[in-house]
C-alpha cells in the first residue's frame, strides 16, 4: 500500500517536469480490421486527474492503516484498495476506448469487493451487489455506445477520434445523440446520475476510507472524467446529448440535495452530498457545449475531491471515535472533544458549501456562472437553489454532531483519533483551502485551449468572479447564507432542547414537525417532504423493485421452467431429441 | 512413406496409448501415475513437434481421405493441448477411479487420436469412423467409476442419445453420397447444381447437422449434455467439454466450407436460429443451478451458442475468432475442472456451497476458479472477453447484409448479461461465505484444513491462469494462427 | 412395375422411422439398444442401393465401416447396460433418474 | 423373380421390424431380439438382390451371428421381465408417434421432389475382390482405424463388465 504513495510521489515528480507528450505502447496488434494498441495519454488533463487520485489515494492509504488496525482480513482490504488505484489510474492514463472499458469494468470489480468488504453483514453483501449490477447496466449502455462510435469512426483512440471529428464534424451522422447518450450510459452508472443513482448511499456499507475513496476522488469522478475526456463526441454540433445530460445533472442535483435533509446517518448526509455534487458537474459538462470547454467540472470535481474525501475521513474519525456510532442525533459537543476532526471538517463543510475564499467557491461559482452565461436560466435557479440547500443541510450536520451537548454515552467520552489518522486529515485540509488559488483552471484551460471558443474570458473570471459574473457569484453566496442562516434558526434553537428532536415525545416530536413544515413553506414549498419522499419511493420500488428484481425474476422464472425439461428420464431426452429433429427439417424443407 | 509422416503426430498418440495400455502389464500398481505423467510429457513434445510442420499449402494425404493444412495443425495442437492438461487431471484423479488407472489414460489417449484424425477430415468415412472413436472411448470415459450409479447412469445416457443421433449421422451421410455418388469433400465441393439443390440432398445434410450438433451440444441436441457432465468423472467431462465439442466443431467447419460451400448461405438461418436458442437455453438453464459441474454443463452449451454465431456470421473474422473462442475455452474450462477435482474430494457432491472459504483454505484454487469464472463471463482483460468481443464484431460486420444477426447479437448481449449474475454467485461463495464446519470431532479449530495442492497440478493450474491472461491481453500472436487456418480453410471467403 | 432404387429407398425409409418411434416408445433399455441397430440398418440399406445404382463401391465399404462399429458399439453399450444391472437391478429407462434438473 | 424376392424381403423386413417396437402381441425383450434377426435376414436378402454379396455374409455373421447372440445372452443374464408388466405411456405414443410422421413424411416428400439420377438403371456388379481392391488401398486409413476403435470397444467391456473389486 505504501508502494502506491510511491508511485503516486514518483508520478508528482513526473508531473512537474510537465511533458504532455503522448506515450504510446503497441502492446498488441492483430490482423483481420482488428488493431489495438494499448497505450497511455498524458496531457494536462489526466495528468492532473493522476495528481488527485494518487493524492487523495495515498491519504486514505494512511489513515485506513490507523482506521482497520483490528481487522483481521486487513490484507485483503489494501489488496482491495491497490487493485481499485490501480484501476482509476488506468482510467485515467487510458488513451482509447477499449483500454478505457477494461479498466472501467476492473474499476467496478474491485468496488464490488470493497463495498462488501464487511461481506458477513448482509446488508454490505447486498449493497456490493446493487452497486455492481447497477454499474453493469450503466456499461452495457457504454459498451455499446463505444461499439456505435468504433463502427461509424473506424477508430477507438482518443486522439484519431478527435481528430476524424475536427475533420468532419458530421461524421457520426444521425447517430451522434444516440452514441453521446450511450456512452453518457456509463457515466451515469459510475458517477451514480439520476436514475442509475441508487447504489451510492447504499454503498456506504463499506469500511469508510473505501467510502471516501470511492465518493471523493476515484470512482465517482471516473463518469465525470470520462464525460471530459470524450467531451469531441458529445459536443459534435446537432447533438441532442448535452441538453439532456445538463438537465439529468442538475435533477440528479435537487433530488440528493432534497434528500440528503432528510438523513440522519453521517455517512449517508455526505452519500446524498457527493451525489448533488456530482449532479453539479454533470450540469457543468453539460452547458458547456456552446463554449466546447468542460474545465468548470473538472475544476469543480478537483476541489471536490479534496474536501470530500476530508469530509469522509472526518466523518470517519468521528464514527471511530464513537465506536461505530453513525446516527448525528446520538453526537454533539464533538468540537470539543476531537478538535482537529472537527476544525478540518468544518473547513471542509465551509468549502463545500461555497464560502470565499475557500476552493468550493470558486468552483461551484465557475458552475452556476457557466449555467448563465449558456442561456440556462432554469438551470441557474436550479443551481442556486441546490447551493442553498447543500448549505442547509452541511450545518445541519455540523450544529447536530459537532456542537451543543453530547446526546449519547459515547459521544460524551469520546477521545480524539490517533494521528495516523489525523495527519491525512491535515493533509488534505491544505488544498481544500488553496485549490481556489492555485491554478487549477489553467491547468485545465491548456486540454480545451487549443479549441476554438475557448478563449481565455473563463479564467480571468475564476481570478475575479464578481467582476467577472457578478449576478452569478452574487446568487451564490446569498443562497449559501440563506442556507446558513436556516440551519442556524432552526437547529440551533433545536439544540435547546435536551434530548434529540427525533427520538423525544411524540408530543415534541409533532412540534418539530411541524417547525419542519413551517420552515420549509418559508424556503421550499409544502410538496418539499412529498417529493423527497417520492424520490425515495421511487428509489425503493420502481427503480430496485421493478426493473431490477423484476428482469431478474423473469430470468430466473424463466430458467427454472426451462430446467424442467430436464426430467433425467431417458425416454423424454430422446423425445426432445427426435422432435428437435422434426422440427429443424419441418424449418427447413417446408417451404 | 509422406502420408506416413503427414499423420506422425495422430500415430505418436495411438504409440503412447498402446505402450500405456502394455507398460501396465509390468509396471507395479504404485508406478501408474508415472505412465499417466510420462504420457502427459509424451503429448508435449508431440505437442511442440507440429511447429515442425511447414505448410506452405494443403497437403492431401491417402488418396484424398486426409487434409493437412493450417487449421487441421491448429485444432490438432489444442487437442494436444487439451489431451495433456486432461491428463495430468486424471492422474490427480486416479485415487478416485480405484483400480484400471492406466485404462482410463489409454482411452484419453484413443480419444486424442479420434479427435486429431478428425480434425484432417476430408471423407466423410473418415469423419465417421474418427467421430465414432472419439465417441466410443467416451462412452467409456463417462461411465469409467464403475461403483458410482451416477457415473454408470451418464453412461447410459450418453451411450443412447449418442447412436440416436449417430444413427442419424449415419442416415445424413448415406443421402448425401447417395445423390452425390461421392464421399470426398474435395469432389463434393465440385457437385453440379442440380445435385446441390435437390430436397433429398439437403436433407442428408441437415441430418449430419443433427449428428455434429450433438457433438458440440447446440439445442435442439444438447439434451445429454446436463447430465451427462454431471455423472461423469470430472476428467472426462473435463475432456468432454473442450476436445468433444472442438472435434463437433472443426467437422462442421470442414462440412459447411469443404464440401459444402455452395450451401453456406442456405444454412445461414439455420445457424442463426440453433444459435439463438441455444445461448437462450444454457444461460437461463443455469440460474438456478446449485451443481458446479452441471452449471459448467449448462455453460458450455451457451458456449457452443456463442460459437455458431462466429459460424453464422460467414465471414472470415467469425472462424477466426471460433477458433480464438476455442482456444480461450481451453484454458478457462480445465482451470475450472482442474479445480473442481480438487477441491470436491467427495464426487457425489459438487454443491456450489461446499466452495465456501475456499480462498482461505486454497487461495489458488480459488483465485484459478474466479479468473476461469470471469472470463467465462467475458469481463476483460481474460481470454473469454476478447473471445466473445470477436465473435459479436464478427457478426457485427456481417450483419450489413443479414438483419437477422443483429437479433442475434441481441441475443448473445443479453446472454452475457444474465450469465455474470451466476458466475459472481459461484465467486462470493468461494470468497465471502465462511467455511462450514469441518466435522463434529473438531469444533474447536478455527481454520478450517489446507487443501494440498500436488505439484504437477499447480503446474497446470498456473499454465491455465497464463493462458488466459496471455490470450486476453496479447490477442495478437493467437490471431496470427487462427486467421492462417481459416484461409487455409476457406481462401475464397471474404475478408471484410 | 420394376424396382428401382426409389423403392429400396422407401423400404429403408420405413425401417429408419420404426427404429426411431421403437427408440421413443420402449422403455427397456435392451429395446431401445435393438431399435438403434434398426436404424442403422436402415441406412445400411440406402448405402448399399445408392452404391448399386451410382456406379460406386464406396457406399458398400461404408456399411461394412458402420457395421464394425455398431459392433463395438453394441459390445460397449450392453457391458455398460450389466454394470448398470449389477448396481441397480434394472434395465429401464425409467430408473435411471438421479441425474437430474 | 427378382420383383417378387424384393417384395417378399421387403414386406419381412418392414413387419419384423414392426414386430421389434411394437409386437402387440408381447413385449418380451427376447421376442424382439427374434424378430430383429429376421429383420436382419431380411435386408441380407435384400443385399443379395443388389449384388452386395459379401455384405450380404457380413451381415448374417456379424449381425445375426455375434450381436444378436450377444443380445440374447445379456436378456437371458439378465432377467427382465419387467418392461411387461408396466403400461405404455400414452404421451410417448402420441407425441412420438407425431414426430416421427412428421420426419418420415418430410423425408418421403424429399425423395419424390429428388432427382435420383440415372435410378433404375442397376450398374454395378458386387464383387468380392474389387470391394477388397478399394477397402485396402483407397479407404486403408479408416479401416485402420476402426481396428484402434475395436481395440477401444475391448478394453472398454473389459473394464466395464468386470466385477468392481470389494
Amino acid at each position: 500500500m505504501l508502494l502506491a504513495f510511491l508511485g503516486s510521489l514518483i508520478l508528482w515528480a513526473r508531473d512537474a517536469t510537465g511533458e504532455p507528450a503522448v506515450t504510446w505502447l503497441a502492446l498488441g496488434t492483430g490482423t483481420g480490421g482488428l488493431q489495438i494498441e494499448l497505450g497511455l495519454k498524458l496531457d494536462p488533463l489526466s495528468r492532473l486527474m493522476l495528481l488527485v487520485v494518487t493524492g487523495v489515494g495515498s491519504a486514505i492509504h494512511i489513515y485506513s492503516w490507523g482506521y482497520l488496525h483490528a481487522d483481521r482480513n486487513r490484507g485483503r482490504y489494501f489488496a482491495g484498495l491497490s487493485l481499485f488505484t490501480f484501476a482509476m489510474l488506468g482510467i485515467v492514463l487510458a488513451n482509447n476506448f477499449l483500454m478505457l472499458f477494461i479498466f472501467w469494468e476492473l474499476v467496478g470489480v474491485s468496488s464490488y469487493l470493497l463495498i462488501g468488504f464487511w461481506f458477513a453483514r448482509p446488508a454490505a453483501a447486498e449493497a456490493a451487489k446493487k452497486a455492481f449490477l447497477t454499474n453493469r447496466l450503466g456499461d452495457f449502455g457504454f459498451l455499446l455506445g463505444i461499439i456505435l462510435v468504433w463502427a461509424a469512426l473506424g477508430t477507438l483512440s482518443f486522439t484519431e477520434l478527435e481528430a476524424r471529428l475536427a475533420d468532419d464534424p458530421a461524421a457520426l451522422g444521425a447517430a451522434a445523440s444516440v452514441a453521446g447518450l450511450l456512452i453518457f450510459c456509463g457515466a451515469m452508472g459510475k458517477s451514480a446520475q439520476f436514475p442509475l443513482h441508487v447504489w451510492l448511499p447504499d454503498a456506504m456499507e463499506g469500511p469508510t476510507p473505501v467510502s471516501a475513496l470511492i465518493h471523493a476522488a476515484t470512482m465517482v469522478a471516473a463518469g465525470v472524467y470520462m464525460l471530459c475526456r470524450v467531451f469531441f463526441v458529445l459536443a459534435v454540433p446537432g447533438s441532442v446529448a448535452l441538453e439532456l445530460i445538463a438537465w439529468i445533472g442538475g435533477v440528479t442535483a435537487l433530488l440528493a440535495a432534497l434528500l440528503a435533509v432528510q438523513q440522519n446517518d453521517i455517512k449517508r448526509i455526505l452519500a446524498y452530498s457527493t451525489l448533488s455534487q456530482l449532479g453539479y458537474m454533470v450540469l457543468a459538462v453539460g452547458v458547456s457545449g456552446a463554449s466546447r470547454d468542460p474545465s468548470v467540472a473538472m475544476y469543480h470535481l478537483t476541489t471536490h475531491a479534496g474536501f470530500k474525501a476530508l469530509l469522509f475521513l472526518g466523518a470517519g474519525s468521528v464514527i471511530h471515535a464513537l465506536h461505530h456510532e453513525q446516527d448525528i442525533w446520538k453526537m454533539g459537543g464533538l468540537s470539543r472533544r476531537l478538535p482537529i476532526t472537527f476544525w478540518t471538517f468544518l473547513l471542509a463543510t465551509l468549502a463545500l458549501c461555497g464560502v470565499p475564499p475557500l476552493s468550493g467557491f470558486y468552483s461551484k461559482d465557475a458552475i452556476i456562472a457557466r449555467t448563465l452565461e449558456s442561456g440556462h436560466h432554469g438551470l441557474f435557479a436550479l443551481a442556486t437553489l441546490v447551493a442553498a440547500l447543500t448549505t442547509f443541510y452541511m450545518f445541519r450536520l455540523v450544529f447536530v454532531a459537532f456542537t451543543g451537548p453530547a446526546k449519547s454515552q459515547a459521544a460524551d467520552h469520546a477521545r480524539e483519533s490517533p494521528p495516523v489518522m489525523t495527519l491525512p486529515l491535515l493533509a488534505l485540509a491544505v488544498p481544500s483551502v488553496l485549490a481556489g488559488f492555485w491554478g487549477i483552471h489553467r491547468v485545465y484551460g491548456a486540454q480545451y485551449g487549443a479549441e476554438p471558443a475557448a478563449a481565455g474570458s473563463w479564467a480571468q473570471q475564476l481570478v475575479e468572479p464578481f467582476a467577472h459574473a457578478p449576478l452569478a457569484a452574487g446568487a451564490g453566496l446569498a443562497a449559501a447564507l440563506m442556507g446558513w442562516l436556516g440551519a442556524w434558526a432552526w437547529y440551533r434553537a433545536a439544540l435547546q432542547d435536551p434530548l434529540p428532536a427525533r427520538f423525544a415525545t411524540v408530543a415534541r416530536w409533532l412540534r418539530d414537525r411541524l417547525y419542519f413544515d413551517e420552515l420549509y413553506e418559508r424556503l421550499i414549498g409544502w410538496t418539499q417532504e412529498s417529493l423527497a419522499r417520492l424520490a425515495d419511493g421511487v428509489d425503493r420500488w420502481v427503480i430496485m423493485g421493478v426493473a431490477v428484481k423484476g428482469t431478474h425474476g423473469t430470468f430466473e422464472l424463466l430458467g427454472r421452467l426451462l430446467r424442467l425439461a430436464q426430467t433425467g428420464n431417458l425416454q423424454t431426452y430422446a423425445f426432445v431429441l427426435v422432435a428437435g429433429v422434426a422440427l429443424l427439417l419441418f424449418l427447413v424443407m417446408a417451404r | 512413406m509422406d502420408d506416413l509422416i503427414l499423420i506422425g503426430p495422430e500415430l505418436a498418440v495411438l504409440i503412447t496409448g498402446l505402450a500405456v495400455l502394455l507398460l501396465d502389464l509390468w509396471a507395479p500398481p504404485s508406478q501408474r501415475k508415472t505412465i499417466g505423467y510420462a504420457a502427459a510429457a509424451v503429448l508435449g513434445v508431440v505437442f511442440l513437434g507440429t511447429f515442425a510442420f511447414l505448410l506452405p499449402e494443403p497437403r492431401m494425404a491417402f488418396g484424398g481421405m486426409l487434409v493437412l493444412d493450417e487449421l487441421a495443425l491448429f485444432f490438432k495442437r489444442f487437442f494436444l493441448l487439451a489431451a495433456g492438461l486432461v491428463l495430468i487431471l486424471a492422474v490427480e484423479f486416479s485415487d478416485r477411479l480405484k483400480a484400471g488407472e492406466s485404462e482410463y489414460f489409454a482411452l484419453i489417449l484413443f480419444a486424442l487420436a479420434g479427435m486429431m484424425f478428425a480434425a484432417s477430415a476430408n471423407d466423410f468415412s473418415i469423419l465417421f469412423v474418427a467421430l465414432e472413436l472419439v465417441t466410443i472411448a467416451f462412452y467409456v470415459l463417462a461411465s469409467f467409476q464403475r461403483h458410482r450409479t451416477r457415473s454408470l447412469e451418464a453412461g447410459v445416457k450418453y451411450l443412447i442419445l449418442g447412436a440416436l443421433a449417430s444413427g442419424f449421422l449415419v442416415y445424413g451421410i448415406a443421402l448425401v453420397f447417395g445423390l452425390s455418388g461421392t464421399m470426398n469433400f474435395t469432389r463434393l465441393a465440385q457437385a453440379p447444381e442440380a445435385v446441390l439443390s435437390s430436397p433429398l440432398f439437403e436433407l442428408g445434410l441437415l441430418l449430419v447437422f443433427v449428428g455434429l450438433g450433438f457433438k458440440i451440444a447446440a439445442v435442439p441436441f444438447h439434451i445429454w449434455a446436463a447430465d451427462v457432465y454431471e455423472g461423469a468423472p470430472a476428467p472426462t467431462t473435463a475432456f468432454l467439454a473442450v476436445g468433444s465439442k472442438a472435434a463437433g466443431m472443426v467437422l462442421l467447419l470442414r462440412v459447411l466450407h469443404g464440401a459444402v460451400p455452395a450451401l453456406v448461405d442456405r444454412a445461414q438461418p439455420v445457424l442463426m436460429v440453433v444459435a439463438a436458442l441455444t445461448i437462450l437455453y444454457g444461460v437461463l438453464c443455469a440460474i438456478p443451478q446449485q451443481n458446479l459441474k452441471r452449471l459448467l454443463g449448462y455453460s458450455s452449451i451457451a458456449s457452443a451458442g456463442y460459437l455458431l454465431v462466429g459460424v453464422a456470421a460467414l465471414n472470415a473474422a467469425g472462424l477466426s475468432a471460433v477458433l480464438y473462442y476455442l482456444a480461450g475455452y481451453l484454458f478457462t474450462v480445465l482451470a475450472a475442472f482442474l479445480v473442481i477435482a480438487l477441491a470436491f474430494p467427495n464426487v457425489d457432491s459438487e454443491e456450489i456451497g461446499a466452495l465456501a472459504g475456499l480462498h482461505e483454505r486454497a487461495p489458488l484454487l480459488a483465485a484459478a476458479l474466479a479468473l476461469a469464472l470471469v472470463s467465462l463471463a467475458g469481463v476483460p482483460p481474460l481470454a473469454g472477453f476478447f473471445g466473445k468481443f470477436l465473435l459479436l464484431k464478427a457478426a457485427l460486420a456481417a450483419a450489413g447484409g443479414t438483419p437477422g444477426l443483429y437479433w442475434l447479437l441481441g441475443v448473445a448481449i443479453v446472454g452475457v448479461v444474465i450469465s455474470l449474475a451466476y458466475y459472481f454467485g459461484v465467486i462470493r461463495t468461494m470468497y465471502w461465505e465462511p467455511h462450514p464446519p469441518t466435522s463434529p470431532s473438531s469444533p474447536s479449530s478455527p481454520s478450517p484444513p489446507c487443501l494440498a495442492v500436488p505439484t504437477p497440478m499447480r503446474v497446470a493450474l498456473w499454465l491455465c491462469i497464463a493462458g488466459m491472461l496471455w490470450l486476453g491481453v496479447m490477442p495478437g500472436s493467437i490471431l496470427n494462427l487462427t486467421d492462417l487456418a481459416v484461409q487455409s480453410l476457406a481462401p475464397a471467403v471474404p475478408v471484410p | 412395375m420394376s424396382v428401382g432404387l426409389t423403392h429400396y429407398l422407401v423400404v429403408s425409409l420405413l425401417l429408419f422411422c420404426l427404429g426411431l418411434f421403437g427408440v421413443l416408445v420402449r422403455r427397456n433399455l435392451l429395446v431401445m439398444f435393438m431399435s438403434l441397430e434398426l436404424m442403422l440398418n436402415a441406412a445400411n440399406l440406402a448405402l448399399v442401393a445408392f452404391a448399386r445404382y451410382h456406379h460406386n463401391l464406396s457406399g458398400q465399404i461404408m456399411v461394412f465401416f458402420i457395421i464394425t462399429v455398431a459392433a463395438a458399439e453394441v459390445a460397449v453399450g450392453l457391458a455398460l447396460i450389466v454394470a448398470l444391472y449389477r448396481q441397480r437391478r434394472t434395465a429401464h429407462v425409467e430408473d435411471l433418474a438421479s441425474l437430474r434438473l | 423373380m427378382e420383383t417378387l424376392c424384393f417384395y417378399l424381403f421387403a414386406a419381412l423386413a418392414v413387419v419384423c421390424g414392426f414386430l421389434v417396437v411394437a409386437n402387440p402381441f408381447s413385449r418380451n425383450p427376447v421376442a424382439s431380439a427374434m424378430f430383429l434377426v429376421l429383420t436382419i435376414a431380411a435386408l441380407a436378402g435384400l443385399f443379395v438382390l443388389l449384388h452386395a454379396f459379401f455384405l450380404a455374409a457380413v451381415q448374417i455373421l456379424v449381425y445375426a451371428g455375434a450381436v444378436m447372440v450377444l443380445f440374447l445372452f445379456v436378456i437371458m443374464l439378465l432377467d427382465l421381465k419387467e418392461e411387461e408388466r408396466r403400461s405404455w405411456r400414452k404421451f410417448g405414443l402420441v407425441g412420438g408417434g407425431v414426430a416421427v410422421a412428421l420426419i418420415a413424411l418430410l423425408m418421403y416428400a424429399a425423395l419424390r421432389q429428388s432427382p435420383l439420377g440415372a435410378a433404375g438403371e442397376p450398374r454395378v456388379e458386387g464383387s468380392t475382390a474389387a470391394l477388397g481392391e478399394l477397402l485396402f488401398r483407397q479407404y486403408l486409413l479408416p479401416f485402420e482405424l476402426v481396428g484402434v476403435l475395436l481395440l477401444v470397444g475391448m478394453v472398454g467391456v473389459i473394464w466395464l463388465s468386470k466385477r468392481a473389486v470389494p
